[in-house]
This record gives C-alpha cells, structure tokens and sequence, in this order.
C-alpha cells in the first residue's frame, strides 16, 4: 500500500484560541490527541508535547497578546515524513529569542520565572521563530 | 485537575497531592493551599506527584516559591512521586539540586 | 473552564490525498482517528465516518479526478459546536447529486453499483454539494 | 486486510473471513478467491464477518456479483457474523432481502 507519508502528503491541522489562560489546558489536550491521531508516540504525546504546547500558549497569551481578549492565537500543525511541525503565532509585537539567559545559570536558578523557552528547546528536536518574533515553531520527530 | 490536601497527624506532615497539571492556570491554588497550611503553623509538607501529568514553567516556579516561602518560615518540603519524564523536567533545569526529591510520599513521610 | 467549542473556536483538519484507490483506506483511518480526537464518538467514528469517508474519497478518485495522478483529492473537517463538517473536493467537472437513482428501487436492487451516494445520505446527518458538484460536504454530529 | 478461506470438510463448505475491510481496494481480491473455489467445484460458501470492520458500496457490489455467479452454479452462499452496524448497512441498501443472512459461521455450517 502507497503510504499517505511517504507520497508526502500529510495532515494538517489548526486551532485557533481566544486569549485566555482558562482554555490552556483544554486546548492541549485537543491539540495532543491530534497529535497522537497524526502518529506522535503516545510518551511524547503525553509530557514533551504537551509541556511545550502550554508554554508556547501561555507566552503567546501572556506577553504576544498581552492579555487582549480582542485578539487570537492561531496553532497550526504541518504532519509530514513522521514529523510534526507545531506552529504558533499571536498578534503582538514579537521579541528577540536570542536575548534569553538560561534558567539554568547558578544566579538564576531561584528565580520563579524564565524556564518557558528553556524547556520548549529542550524538550522539542528543533525550535524556530520567524523574523518578527511572534510566530515560533516546534518540531517533534514521531521516531 | 484538583488537589487534595490530608494531614498525617502521626508526623505532622501536611500531604498536598497535584491530581492533573500543574500548571499556568492552577498554580496560584496549590499556592494558596500550602501558604494558609503554612499561615496555619504547619512546618512539614510534601507534594506528591504520583497523580500528576505534566507541570509547566509557571507550576516549576510555583514550586520554587513555595519552597523559598516553607524555608523562610523554618518549614521543609520534600516532593515525591515524580515519574521519569516529570523527573527528567527537574533534572533538565537543575532544579533537582533545590528540591529534596524522594520517591513516594510513604518515603518522604519516613524521612521527616 | 471556557470550553473550546463553546467559545466557537474548533479544530479544523485537512488532508491531501493522491488520486490513487491505494490510499483510501490508509486516509479514511488517519482522518477517522482524527475526527475521534475531535470528539466524534468511537461507534460513530469506527463505522458511520469510515463508511461515507471510504464512499466520497472513491467518488472524488475514480468520477472526480478520473484517475489522473497529476490531481489530487482534499479533504477538510472543519469541528464545531459538537459537529464535523467534512469537506471532499476533487478537481473533476462536477455533476448533478439530484439526478442519482435510489439502489433500494426493486429494478435496481440487483445492481452491483450505485449504492455510494446513497449511504453516504443514510450514515451522515446532513450532506451538501457545492453548486459544480465536485465538492461534498457531510455533517456528523458529535452526540 | 486480507481474507482467510478454510474448508469445512464434513459438510463441504467453504468460509471466507473479511478480516478488516471490505471496499474498493481489495473486494476483486474476495472475489477471485470465492470464482476459483467455485470452478473448482465448490458449491457452498460462508462470508463470515465477524472479523471485519466496515464495508463500503463497492463491497456491497461486490457480494451482490458473488451471490449472483454462485446461484448461477448452483450454488449458495450465506453470509454470517455481521455486528449491528454492518447490519445496518444491509437493511438500509435492502440487501438483507437479496442475501441469506445468519447470525455466525457455525450456525451457517448447520444450517447446510
Ligand atoms: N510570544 C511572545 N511574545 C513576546 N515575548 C515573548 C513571547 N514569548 C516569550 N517572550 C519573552 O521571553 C521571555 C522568556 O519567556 P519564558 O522563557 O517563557 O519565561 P517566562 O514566561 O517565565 O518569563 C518572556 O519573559 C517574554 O519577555
Ligand atoms: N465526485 C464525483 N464527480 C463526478 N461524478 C460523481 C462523483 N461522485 C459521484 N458521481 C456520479 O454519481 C454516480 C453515483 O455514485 P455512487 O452513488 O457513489 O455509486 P457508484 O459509485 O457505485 O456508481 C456515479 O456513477 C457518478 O456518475
């Protein structure tokens, strides 16, 4: 049989979320039984992406749309060649990933805050953002 | 997501149990929770995560606050129940070092 | 909680498949896992779903695109307020859905063809054409 | 998917499981192997569905040939083990009219 990911065709799935911490959880677990349905392992489905879809949202609830409730954050989600490509984009004014400390840093470690990128990065295999900085995308391998 | 609070009266430990996530929208209860425990004289607390999902940045630094505050007021905190991928969360941001990390609160409630 | 539907705002997937009868079943189960992460119940999502998605994907295939493999077949599923709209277009001509015979007439019932449209009305809850004829749309609801 | 054909020697008849679906990819498969069978003699058949998921128009069309050819030989064929929903599908085509419909294989084997 021709496989559907190996002709290159894949699903494609969107989810657009109003501006509001309530629905964080809710659409995580939405967008992780997608994923799940698109062939992500069920362990990745589970922790990894889940963790890095709630932070990506809650940046762009928090700090993208500054708490706007006129404005939207959209989530899109490429399946292609057992990958998926988490895309989530917000209407602010982007920022400068580069600038970020680790969290990590001994004079950081008691801080209660900035381990949101960190753990994106580290618990996604590839992380970009496009130039302005309000749209970052998480790739997560199915393999 | 919820979490249950019970008190083991033999060892005056308050058990705080994270049923769902931890995370941006429920930290602030599970704050309010141990910070009135606290308010209320309590000393020794564990949180166990043996129910729990996943945690996100803001349920870490939750947990680093409540630690900070437990401290301060002359209190310990143990956290127990982490499953590997909760634990790998801990060790990826070093927060292993912080935490006094023990496997299940029956341990941690022997320990204190 | 602010629940997702209720707010209006649905998952909408969406599938490209090759004009190839190869890939139908292997597309009617990704799409049908997909439709259950939506929310469609299993007994709905395991029959009634792969049923009418099997019989319009073969459509848009074999009448639509005719076989050809330079077109493709798309597939959208749009989630909202408890239903899936499931949209199948192909890049045929298009026909007239009101002039199909029912299979069940008694001159008809020993015919070995016929009989796609017709349980495509029967197992969905609505069905709709576009005014060509080469894009279908059929409703599931979710309760 | 793929169909599994064993022959009930005692009563002479042949039953071919739909294991997984019956549709536009693999029903001239089920076809040919119930047409050999029957030129090589064989007049009794079971379609038993109990292993299967979904059939679609082109299944339907395809069984509609078989009992056709096999009534045309001589023969007879009944079909076994349809769940509810599989049901279903005939009364709405009113095809259960057309077939000789059993409730399992073994009660078809009887039944011969
Ligand atoms: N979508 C975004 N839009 C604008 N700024 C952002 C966005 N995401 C992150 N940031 C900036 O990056 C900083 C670090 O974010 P993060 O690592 O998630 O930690 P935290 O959210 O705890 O501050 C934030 O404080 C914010 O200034
Ligand atoms: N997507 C399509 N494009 C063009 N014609 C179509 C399409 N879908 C169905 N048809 C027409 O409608 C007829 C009836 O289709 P259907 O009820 O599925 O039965 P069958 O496929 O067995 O003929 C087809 O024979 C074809 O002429």
């Amino acid at each position: 049989m021709q496989r559907m990911a190996g002709a290159g065709h894949g699903v494609q799935f969107s989810l657009r979320v109003p501006t509001t911490l309530d629905v964080v959880e809710e659409a995580v677990d939405l967008l992780a039984r997608h994923c799940l349905a698109s062939g992500l392992p069920p362990r990745r489905a589970r922790f990894n992406l889940r963790v890095v879809l709630a932070e990506a949202l809650t940046n762009a609830i928090v700090y993208g749309n500054a708490m706007d409730p006129a404005k939207r954050v959209d989530v899109r989600v490429d399946v292609d060649g057992g990958r998926l490509a988490i895309h989530v984009r917000d209407e602010g004014d982007g920022f400068d990933p580069t600038q970020i400390p680790s969290p990590t840093d001994p004079d950081r470690i008691q801080r209660t805050d900035g381990r949101g990128l960190f753990l994106i990065r580290q618990l996604s295999d590839e992380v970009h953002f496009n130039e302005r900085g309000n749209a970052i995308c998480m790739i997560m391998r199915c393999a | 997501m919820s979490f249950t609070v019970r008190k083991d009266d033999a060892k005056g430990v308050v058990v705080v149990g994270v049923d769902g996530q931890l995370i941006v929208g429920n930290r602030h209860e599970l704050k309010t929770k141990v910070l009135d425990a606290l308010e209320a004289g309590e000393k020794k607390f564990v949180i166990d995560f043996s129910p729990t999902g996943y945690i996100d940045s803001s349920g870490l630094g939750a947990l680093v606050s409540l630690s900070k505050k437990i401290r301060e007021a002359g209190g310990e905190l143990r956290l127990a129940g982490l499953n590997d991928d909760l634990h790998t969360l801990f060790e990826l941001t070093k927060l292993d070092t912080l935490f006094a990390i023990v496997d299940s609160a029956d341990e941690a409630l022997a320990a204190f």
